[in-house]
């Protein structure tokens, strides 16, 4: 990774020029990432118990979402996201409740349970566009976000973030390239994580690197650690600035990996080798940076013990509560679709409604997630 | 009707600062048929501008644009180019306020000539609406007069939800009506009635409402026979209380237009009479649609319903 | 069921060496539903491979691929992921035989799961038959037996045209049947008549057999009425003849389908009986399907239709 | 445009070194350029006098599709065509009949009249697939195209060729993605000629050029004087003797002009500057490769006379034949849907023959083509 940016190296060594950020702002860092890894264990015991059908495991990815959250300005700016990179939410201040009442799909999940888990939407403590299933269409969202603050003349930017398989798809295109012709304060964030589902980085295109599709669009593309907190705070900030400045989209290639399987379901042994595996343990994100934090005199053994014990109560009972709470009504199938329920719908959420009624409920029997 | 929509662009952009007009070539040149003519010059290029050639771009930059507070109206060159943004208005317009919970929503106008009329060909006459009416979440609305296509444009700016606006581009120069000056709607999901009658209704939209008033008038004229036409204008949500309230005041019911009839928009008017007023039914209910074909060139006026096909349907369902 | 559809696949790319499959993670990942599982190990990474992300360039690497010579089998992970290569599908792969006056074609297939049955939500349950159905130039197969799968999948990849095969991921782990070793096929465009009855038809296809074939079950249980379910199996170019005959027969009529109600599949069955044999009608035909509304997840059940619904749709067309 | 690659300059010298070609290649290129400005004429004039419908001028261009179809080898090369190129059919020796009948759609026309005008379709001098409206969707089918040679070891490739406009496609996106992946046999050609439409070149993109843009893909960039014939084959050949060679994809970028309307019915002064053309027409195609012919002693003002007279007059008797033709049968709106007619169609196509004979024919009115 010649050209890749990096200031904490893989033992924790810093090696570059660290950015001026106050302890509680790299507490919370270390926070956001530890955070993440207790989700995340958590909803892996919750789907193995079969309690939630289904999590995207953020492991390894953490320092990019991380990274890249504590470079924007929440009350102004928004996020179209990528559903790998929630770790972006603990770092803003999310309500856990809210987002294992997502993982549960019940009736306070604000995407109505309507969504799998991890299909995100929040509108507090930042404007975080409701996840999608479908892959890069956030991105030319993004860019329309952003137009429109542009135009208002509003300062705020977007941020949009996508794995290495996203660049194929036709969002990415459409999106850079409006955004490079209009010059919108847009920052492209690429969580090159190795792998698309099966699929890896290098099979997905035969560009140099991710960054490099940036030229396509006469966009700056800039590559950085992506296992390095502090590395992709600088770059992100200052893709951020730029934007804020009226100086155009930047496209960042944060190079990182995926420490397990696509999603709970997977089985990644079928097709990623042990030594994979085993190389970027070595470069595992958290270790990095606490180890950096620690050398630096922001931790010890003991407030980390303090912090993880916290972070795992914290999801624990955020998964009891949401998991207590009723499902959401039958009504909810029928709400939402319009602002305004037309007569046909009416007629069969009531045929519905009635239906239920009468008998017993529905049978749950669930078929299993795939992936 | 183009001048129609035009003048209801220019009239709501005066009226609202967050309505924009945004697609391929809408800017100096002012469309292929002019719909937005001199909306930059007037509004200047931020409220009407030129894309890069991306229908994808168009409508999920229009998304987001709708998300954070505008109203964007943008227009796909011929329908027939809707494709490539498929996705973007299927999974990501039509669903977003489903998705999520109705904290964001999509404001959004898509505008685009559809249907035969200028020798085309495959891709410049196609009539996709059913595609669209059958997604959930996307409202479908269609003019066939110009003040119905200056009302019901400015009702569907106004709206809070997707709207895909198809405009007949075979009447884009027909019809010299005056329409008033300055702001009206026209409401979202109620049918016109053409002309009244209780011998057989005939439902249609677009470009196929002149067609069937003409049909109506021979037969009118050869048979003394009172044929109710009725325009839908908005295919969703429908007024189907109103289609099922015709069916049964006539009792013969005659479905046109010119997509292609499998699966086509006229299949659910028949599914939905059949399933709530069978029992008024004295004929079957019969289709005169475009055929189960691409669109052809040369043959188009063959290819196209035109009177005399309407006029033969609606004798069958009268003498059955 | 999927493992006919791999025993499909690999007998078919024995026989026939023209014969590709490609898409997201068929390769050495088998599938996400492990339809493609040992392929690539048995027949190399020419006639097995992964894909970029890019649906768009599936089908457009596909169409070329076909029309120089090749049989691709495309597979598109899931059908809600198929809007991004609408435009292929629809504009291209369905129309190229007619506009190029037959010198060039598309024999083609698109596998993709489709259904509930997952707890998928919004993006890995929807059932978009109705938009391929309604597009000429495709065919449109589903199959619901393991039986069928293989034969019908057979003869998809060696017809001729565009097929869109779309298979119930709801029975992909369900029915243990065996079938046949080798080779065989099963007709495009015959229906299957999986229980015999006069009393009243069920027209129904996909994951949504065994459900109606349960209620009919019900209904002799309960009230001695014999129901004939009918699969329909091929959608595209649907065996009309058939359709008719058994709603002449019964005189009664229950359409089912997971995908929404409003332009459904299912519209096109009530409007073919509606325009060709209303006069044996004894009771409204009646739809039970999917709600109009995007996908739900938590309460996929209660959205999909189950036997008592379509227990209950008998019913009424039985006492109207 | 330093760094494209020229060889003769605007006033017909020569500036680098020429490719070897022999005399008849050299006349059979000049000859195709003169036929496509005859043809061109005459199609305008259909077009004025409400002949046909539609055509695509090709004026400006022509040193771009000529040079790039004398690179190729028609007994196995494929083209996927863009709308505005068929000055290579000339060259590779089209029966030009054949092309009027598609502009009349006549009975004889390849696509049976169901396509607009210039939608030509070839087996015959070579695979030229049939042109689609939609933009950019051959791109990817040249790959599929290519990848079927390959896989069977055949050494043929494919040209495909493409507006500048047309790169912000998803074909664009989507089919160099995979022809990079997969090292596929194809050259790709983007037809700079300044204008999408009314859309300028700079405002479709801002990238730097739109050569390249095949660094997002990993594959060779090259900028060429599209309006400099020998230019353009010498560039062509080298991209596909490396696809016959199993060295991968190629992506050229000829820059060219547009010198008139979009099409038969597009006003450009609405928004193309006098001054542009004024420009361009002095960097004139034909007149720079005339002027060059004539400098080495291959043409002279009486040999430029008598191809000129004779295009003219073939273009002519063409037209003149194509339009004595009848129209297709009706019974071809129904044809080639599936290669078996379903039963459903086969109802449909009697009920029409049928109506139509019983009856007068339907009113043969037809709007206008707006563009
Ligand atoms: C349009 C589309 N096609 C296919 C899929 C199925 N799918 C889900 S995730 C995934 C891989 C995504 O890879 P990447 O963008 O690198 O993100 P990562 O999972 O690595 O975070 C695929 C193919 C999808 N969701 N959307
Ligand atoms: C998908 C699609 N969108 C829009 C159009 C309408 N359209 C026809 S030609 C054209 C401009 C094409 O520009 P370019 O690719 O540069 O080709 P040129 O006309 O300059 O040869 C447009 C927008 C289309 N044919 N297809
Ligand atoms: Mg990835
Ligand atoms: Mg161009």
């Amino acid at each position: 990774m010649s050209d890749t940016l990096q200031i904490i190296d893989e033992s924790g060594k810093k090696v570059g020029k660290a950015p001026r950020l106050k302890r509680e702002t790299l507490l919370r860092m270390y926070r956001a990432i530890v955070s993440t890894r207790s989700f995340d264990d958590r909803c892996m015991k919750l789907q193995r118990t079969g309690r939630i059908g289904f999590s995207i495991p953020n492991k390894g990815v953490e320092a990019t979402s991380v990274g890249a959250a504590a470079a924007l300005d929440a009350a102004q700016d928004w996020i179209a996201p990528h559903y790998r990179d929630f770790a972006m939410m603990f770092y803003l201040g999310i309500d856990v409740n809210g987002m294992f009442d997502n993982m549960f799909g019940n009736a306070d999940d604000n995407a109505v349970g309507r969504q799998m888990p991890v299909h995100f939407s929040f509108r507090d403590p930042v404007n975080w566009l409701s996840i999608s299933s479908p892959l890069g269409t956030q991105i030319p969202q993004a860019v329309g976000v952003a137009m429109a603050m542009k135009q208002r003349g509003e300062k705020g930017i977007a941020l949009t973030t996508f794995g290495d398989g996203s660049t194929s798809t036709l969002g990415f295109h459409s999106g850079l390239n409006f955004a490079g012709v209009f010059g919108s304060p847009v920052v492209f964030l690429c969580q090159n994580n190795q792998w698309a589902i099966s699929c890896p980085s290098e099979e997905q295109t035969a560009s140099e690197s991710y960054a490099i599709k940036g030229e396509a669009y006469g966009i700056p593309g800039i590559k950085v650690d992506g296992n390095d907190v502090l590395a992709v705070y600088r770059v992100v900030s200052e893709a951020v600035k730029r934007a804020r400045a009226g100086e155009g989209p930047t496209l960042i290639e944060a190079v990182t990996f995926r420490m397990g399987g696509h999603s709970t379901s997977d089985d990644p042994s079928r097709y990623v080798e042990q030594s994979e595996f085993d190389a970027w343990e070595k470069r595992d994100p958290l270790f990095r940076f606490e180890t950096w934090l620690k050398s630096e005199g922001h931790l010890d053994d003991e407030k980390i013990a303090a912090i993880r014990a916290e972070t795992d109560a914290e999801m624990m009972a955020a998964a009891k509560a949401a998991e207590a709470k009723p499902r959401p009504k039958l009504g909810t199938i029928f709400s939402d679709v319009w602002e305004q329920m037309p007569p046909h719908l009416d007629a069969q959420m009531n045929a519905c409604i009635s239906h239920f009624a009468e008998r017993d409920e529905a049978v749950d029997e669930k078929g299993e997630f795939p992936l | 009707m183009v001048q129609a929509v035009n003048d209801g662009l220019r009239t709501i952009m005066k009226e609202d600062e967050s309505v924009l007009v945004m697609g391929e070539d809408v800017g100096p040149k002012g469309g292929v048929f002019l719909a937005t003519e001199n909306l930059t010059k007037e509004f200047g290029k931020e409220r009407c501008f030129d894309t890069p050639l991306s229908e994808d771009g168009i409508i999920g930059v229009g998304v987001g644009l709708a998300m954070n507070g505008m109203k964007p109206v943008c227009e796909i060159q011929f329908q027939d180019f809707i494709y490539p943004a498929f996705d973007q208005i299927v999974s990501e317009a039509a669903k977003m306020r489903y998705r999520s919970g109705g904290q964001y929503t999509v404001p959004m106008t898509i505008r685009t000539p559809y249907g035969g009329g200028i020798r085309g060909g495959l891709y410049h006459s196609q009539s996709g609406e059913a595609y669209f009416a059958h997604t959930a979440g996307l409202k479908v609305v269609i003019p066939s007069t110009p003040y119905d296509a200056k009302g019901l444009l400015i009702s569907s700016i106004m709206d809070p939800d997707p709207v895909m606006f198809f405009e007949p581009k075979a009447l884009y120069r027909a019809g010299r009506e005056e329409v008033p000056e300055g702001m009206y709607t026209v409401d979202l999901s109620k049918v016109r009635e053409v002309t009244q009658g209780g011998d057989a209704v005939v439902f249609c939209y677009g470009a196929m409402v002149p067609v069937c008033t003409e049909a109506a008038r021979r037969i009118k004229e050869s048979r003394n026979k009172d044929i109710r036409v009725i325009d839908l204008r908005t295919l969703m949500p429908l007024d189907e209380e109103a289609v099922l309230q015709a069916a049964r005041d006539c009792g013969r019911v005659v479905m046109v237009h010119e997509a292609p009839r499998f699966c086509g928009y006229g299949s659910e008017i028949s599914a939905l009479i059949a399933e709530n007023a069978i029992e008024y039914m004295e004929a079957p209910i019969k289709r005169v649609t475009g055929f189960d074909t691409p669109f052809p060139n040369t043959l188009e006026n063959y290819y196209l319903p035109d009177a005399r096909r309407v006029f033969d349907a609606i004798e069958e369902v009268l003498d059955f």
